[in-house]
């Protein structure tokens, strides 16, 4: 386990590094100039050119790769053009509301998302089976910033009962986290159906109805057990869609998080904040998957006992 | 030569497939037909829409502001209402539907096409090819696509064209880890083995003994994904991040509705479900196509 | 004694063990370790042992579907090791292998006829395109298929038809050397037997030579002139077939022939 | 035999798949006696291993259900009662082993829990007693090392200890039958005659029952007293073992032993079956057999012959052949 956790922990920094780098591909060398990008086609190029050596942009590109990741491993992101204060300090103040938001949405994605699917492959072809099948697919289809303004139409506008956006109290919480949990909540519901249904028709299934166990025990924990491993992956790798999604729904109920300071600073081409904002959530994103590696070792003695 | 076998094997043969896979096929055969047939629609009202109806962007007509659905407007019936500006939102849902399937062929395309020759070579080749191909579309995976879309579009500004790039370089890691799977499966049949015994080269094994294998789950993932290219761009354009501001995009004129919600529901409703039914419809083929040719992909 | 057909020398094959994260080389595995044999033309060689013994591996480096990392191999007195894969190609006709799955042997996305005719595509040279529908009707004559079935894909034909396609298929380049991988051990009984005979009878026509690999020690035994056992990538025993069985010098072929099944036990009873 | 610990009578099951209604079993009759060994025997598609998917119900569901016949044992009728008690009986009487024993063991549980499991679940034992239980069983089954590999899981071992694992689970709750669905034919052959000398050794340490599945002519004559042969869902042949083998009854039974490359003939020329065993899907009309058989005449496209005893022979040999006795005297 020491071994496998070791690896995993110096794959996850290297994935780490990876996204710095792309943001860093993105920002500094797509565009012909940041700093013109920055300050927009009004200044002039005088001040320009302040900008860029402020930025160090008339160094050489290896010299401002390397500042560059010197600057992020002191967390130094720079300080915001527009709010004139510590970038990184800016995102961090909004980091809690992002991620009560989206661990909330994620409780309610596996809760209901893992129920539905057993409740499925148990029922399957069946009526049930059907409507949870229908269902999830409809939340995989309808965009998410849709479904939240049907939402406020329907729950704020038409039935007055919740509010339509900001925060404060638990009723603020509720629509938004719907809305990011539904696409999360119909994937988790297809991978639990299907896993289920296939882990099934496995040999051992066979064994423990053989051994002459009841349905429920064969069902929980054997077949579930198997079929939690590949959805596992699956949280892994939604949770990122799920960081991402909150940048949609922020802006659709106006919840003060960072994906609506990273959609804003975009506007104000306010980029020290957009690059700290975007490695943020690459970085929430990284840790949930590490997370998630050590419950799949946890899971899955295959992965956890390799021998050599 | 073995005649006393020949015969009754061929008796038994023929009886093999008479019954095979029928009814099944007809059925599946049916809902792949069916949604077809809808995106048909789409594409056509998409190509020959705008041309029934003019729409210029800038032109705005004060006294049919915000007019419900079925109003009679200075322009003409507008069927579905119109907008803040008065423009008439079924001309924009068409002006839209060209966007979306623009972006969602162009971006397929595009992704397809990297994806597969990667997906192809890495799992062909194996070895620190297969490694450093597949490394980099893992960080490409630890990078949440939408924000790595958002971050590009806010760099290079927003057109058509880079909505495409954007995407393209966000969902090329689906069809490459596809196409490898689908590689590394068939790779080590023993088919394959077979055609190197007879000594065939690299191409010819890639391309004519593997690559026809991988075909049915590459068009499984592309359905799927058309969808989420088509939402992607929604979602771009909603935030302002897509199409400029003057080409008419679902996610725009959505986004444009927002203020509006107590006064016409309709301008953001209508379009939204447009786009819904056409993500839907992918959803379903992707469904149809997978159950027919590929029942194992499941994870997507 | 004429000059073998094939006459392999310490021949050693390995497999790389990889490490997890770059993929780079950490250690290796010796699956085939120092093989010597030779194969007479006309000959059927039986190689036998259990599940990770190398028989599987030395075929496939015999036919060069692995790279053998040391030793020689040497067909009809061209030296295989260490030849390009341009060079391979002329070999390559003369060696053929029928596989063990039947289902998977075949590519199921080609019909019969493009199946045996891959050969002729890939060394145009071996037959005209005009004659190749008549060559197909022959090849399925030979192997007692239909020709009428040249146009069906893989999946319409039972466990034993396949495998006559895919024997068929091996030779549709008229080869001298066929190495049969567990050839029989995936069809039932009734029809490993048809197979069996089948390849008696090529054999007698085409005048083949087999190296001949299973794990059934009686299905080895009924179609071997010599048998080559192997364990742990060695052999440890190579003898006229009659003789190995009769008389088993090695430790291990007498551990392994003592664990053989009897069909009718009481037979040995009463003759004891 | 009337007091069979395991009787099958007329038995019959439908698969609904999506080709069609198969049924791969119409009209199985067979017994098993007390501490008997009985060799189910068949080729590919013969309905072998339905059959004791339909005695443990373990059909899969919804596709394949019991039409037709009756399953007793020991005085109780299966095919009568719930699912949940066949499921109850089975476990504690009947034990079954597998084919692949990897794939049968539950790879993200610890083989000793799994042994235990049922000592746990079905009979209330602790935790400490029941893995006590379940080291004795392992210990007797032959895995080495016991108190340390019982916290292994399946993947760690090789195959043949899996399925000594498998047969250990299977006998925790001493049952009085046991059903091995090809139990050997995933293994090696100096393993496959460990195997069969540990399930001929258990069998007469505890005078259990075995009802041995296999497609092997070749590894049952050892271990099992009587025989019955399966062709396309119906039996072809039954009896004590050595008549079946040396006296066949049935021109299937013939011609499988003689495809059988046997040690005697050297490298005579086999004499195979014509043909290929039938589809599921499409049996042939009157005797199954017929297409493939050397005897058939006109009577034996069209008439579905009986299970009965040749004239003149043994009386607990039976085949289902119009010409059982043309074929008894020229064998």
């Amino acid at each position: 386990m020491g071994a496998y956790l070791t690896r995993r922990l110096v794959f996850s920094v290297f994935i780490l590094w990876g996204a710095v780098s792309i943001i860093f591909v993105v920002l500094r060398l797509i565009p012909s100039d940041p700093a013109r990008l920055i300050l927009g086609s009004d200044a002039t190029e005088a001040e320009v050119e302040v900008l860029r050596e402020q930025m160090g942009l008339n160094e050489s590109l290896p010299s401002q790769y390397l500042s560059y990741l010197g600057d992020l491993t002191r967390l130094d992101f720079g300080d915001s053009y527009r709010q004139q204060r510590d970038a990184f300090e800016l995102v961090l103040e909004k980091l809690p509301a992002t991620l009560e938001l989206a661990i909330v949405a994620l409780v309610i994605a596996l809760v209901v998302g893992i129920l539905l699917g057993v409740l499925a492959a148990l029922r399957v072809n069946r009526i049930a089976d059907r409507i949870v099948s229908v269902a999830s697919l409809l939340a995989q289809s309808l965009p998410s910033f849709w479904i939240g303004i049907v939402f406020i139409l329907v729950f704020a506008r038409g039935l007055h009962v919740l509010p339509s956006g900001g925060t404060g109290t638990p009723a603020h919480m509720v629509l938004p986290a719907i809305t990011l949990a539904m696409p999360m909540l119909a994937i988790l519901i297809r991978m639990t159906r299907s896993g289920l249904l296939e882990v099934i028709h496995e040999g051992y299934i066979q064994t423990a109805r053989a051994k002459g166990l009841s349905e429920r025990v064969v069902i929980f924990p054997h077949a579930i057990r198997n079929a939690l491993i590949p959805i596992v992956t699956i949280v892994g790798l939604q949770f990122g869609g799920l960081l991402a999604g909150s940048v949609i729904v922020e802006m659709v109920f106006s919840w003060p998080g960072i994906g609506r300071l990273l959609i804003e600073s975009i506007g104000q081409r306010d980029y020290n904040v957009v690059q700290a904002s975007i490695l943020v959530i690459s970085a929430g994103f990284v840790f949930a998957n590490l997370l998630v590696d050590v419950l799949y070792g946890y899971l899955d003695p295959r992965v956890r006992l390799v021998t050599r | 030569m073995t005649t006393e076998t020949a015969g009754v094997d061929r008796e038994v043969t023929a009886a093999f497939d008479t019954v095979k896979r029928r009814s099944a096929n007809a059925a599946g055969r049916r809902r792949i037909v069916t949604c077809l047939v809808i995106v048909a629609c789409y594409v056509l009202v998409a190509l020959f829409g705008p041309m029934l109806r003019k729409y210029d962007p800038v032109q705005t007509f004060t006294q049919d502001r915000l007019m419900p659905p079925g109003s009679t407007t200075s322009q003409g019936l507008a069927l579905l209402g119109t907008d803040q500006v008065g423009q008439d939102i079924l001309s924009q849902m068409m002006l839209g539907a060209r966007v979306s399937i623009t972006v969602g062929a162009g971006t397929l395309l595009l992704a397809g096409l990297i994806g597969v020759t990667v997906g192809l070579v890495a799992g062909y080749r194996g070895g620190w090819v297969d490694a450093a191909l597949m490394r980099l579309a893992d960080i490409q995976l630890s990078f949440p696509s939408i924000l790595l879309a958002i971050l590009i579009a806010a760099v290079v500004g927003p057109s058509v064209v880079n909505v495409i790039v954007v995407l393209a370089i966000t969902n090329w890691v689906t069809f490459a880890r596809v196409t490898r799977g689908q590689v590394l499966t068939v790779k080590n049949r023993e088919y394959v083995d077979a055609a190197r015994t007879l000594g065939a080269g690299h191409l010819h094994l890639a391309l004519r003994t593997i690559f026809p294998s991988c075909v049915a789950p590459i068009l499984v993932v592309a359905t799927v994904e058309l969808g989420h290219v088509i939402l992607a761009e929604a979602s771009l354009s909603f935030l302002g991040l897509g199409v400029p501001t003057d080409v008419p995009s679902w996610g725009s004129t959505i986004a444009n509705g927002r203020d509006y919600l107590g006064d016409a529901w309709w301008i953001s409703t209508l379009p939204g479900i447009a786009l819904a039914a056409l993500v839907l419809t992918c959803g379903l083929l992707g469904d149809a196509m997978r159950d027919r040719y590929d029942p194992k992909l499941r994870s997507l | 004694m004429a000059e073998p057909l094939l006459r392999v020398r310490d021949l050693v094959t390995t497999y790389p063990i990889r490490s997890a994260l770059l993929r780079r080389k950490i250690g290796e595995v010796r699956a085939v370790d120092g093989v010597s044999f030779d194969i007479a033309r006309g000959q059927t060689v039986g190689l036998v042992g259990e599940s990770g013994s190398g028989k599987s591996t030395l075929a496939r480096t015999v036919i060069g579907l692995e790279q053998a990392e040391a030793g020689s191999i040497e067909f009809q007195g061209t030296e295989l090791v260490g030849l390009s894969a341009r060079q391979m190609r002329p070999v390559r006709r003369d060696i053929q292998m029928v596989f063990q799955d039947p289902y998977t042997a075949l590519n199921p996305r080609l019909t019969v006829r493009q199946i045996l005719s891959e050969a002729w595509r890939i060394h145009p040279d071996l037959l005209p395109a005009q004659d190749w529908d008549e060559e197909v009707r022959r090849l399925l004559d030979v192997v007692g298929l239909d020709p009428q079935y040249a146009d069906r894909y893989p999946h319409q034909f039972s466990g034993g038809q396949r495998q006559r396609v895919g024997i068929a298929r091996a030779l549709a380049v008229r080869p001298k050397l066929i190495v049969c991988d567990e050839a029989v051990s995936a069809l039932d009984v009734s029809v490993q037997a048809q197979v069996l005979n089948l390849l008696d009878d090529l054999q007698a026509e085409l005048g083949l030579t087999y190296l001949f690999i299973a794990h059934d020690l009686s299905v080895v035994r009924h179609i071997s002139d010599e048998v080559i056992v192997m364990n742990r990538g060695q052999v440890v025993e190579h003898a006229p077939t009659d003789q190995l069985f009769a008389d088993p010098q090695h430790e291990y072929t007498q551990t392994l022939l003592a664990a053989v099944p009897v069909v009718r036990p009481w037979n040995q009873e009463s003759a004891a | 035999m009337p007091d069979a610990l395991l009787s099958i009578e007329d038995l019959q099951v439908e698969f609904s798949t999506r080709d069609g209604l198969v049924r791969p079993l119409d009209g199985v009759t067979l017994e098993v006696g007390h501490g008997e060994t009985l060799a189910l025997l068949g080729e590919s598609g013969s309905g072998k291993s339905v059959t004791a998917q339909a005695v443990m119900g373990l059909l899969p569901q919804p596709a394949g259900k019991i039409v037709g016949g009756r399953i007793r044992f020991d005085d109780q009728e299966l095919t009568a009662l719930p699912p949940q008690q066949v499921r109850a009986l089975c476990g504690t009487r009947i034990g079954m082993i597998f084919q692949d024993p990897l794939s049968s063991l539950n790879p993200v549980f610890r083989v000793g829990d799994q042994v235990a499991e049922p000592l746990r679940r079905r009979l209330g034992l602790r935790r400490r007693e029941a893995n006590a239980r379940a080291l004795e069983l392992l210990h007797r089954v032959g895995i080495p090392d016991v108190e340390h590999r019982m916290h292994h899981y399946p993947h760690q071992f090789s195959g043949g200890q899996r399925q000594r694992i498998m047969i250990a689970m299977a006998l925790s709750l001493g049952p009085d039958l046991l059903i091995a669905d090809e139990p050997t034919t995933a293994l090696d052959v100096t393993v496959q005659a460990q195997i069969m000398n540990l399930l001929r050794d258990l069998q007469q340490e505890r005078d259990m029952a075995i009802l041995l599945i296999t497609h092997d002519l070749g590894v049952v004559a050892d271990v099992a007293s009587r025989a019955v042969v399966l062709y396309a869902g119906r039996v072809a042949e039954q009896g004590r073992i050595r008549d079946v083998y040396d006296h066949s009854a049935h021109p299937y039974t013939e011609g499988l032993l003689a495809s059988i490359p046997q040690q005697e003939e050297g490298g005579a020329r086999l004499t195979p079956i014509a043909g290929a065993p039938p589809n599921p899907l499409a049996f042939p009309q009157g005797c199954r057999f017929h297409p493939r058989c050397p005897y058939a005449q006109e009577r034996c496209r069209d008439e579905l012959p009986e299970l009965r005893r040749p004239v003149g022979w043994a009386p607990d040999q039976a085949a289902s052949c119009h010409f059982t006795e043309e074929v008894l005297s020229r064998g």
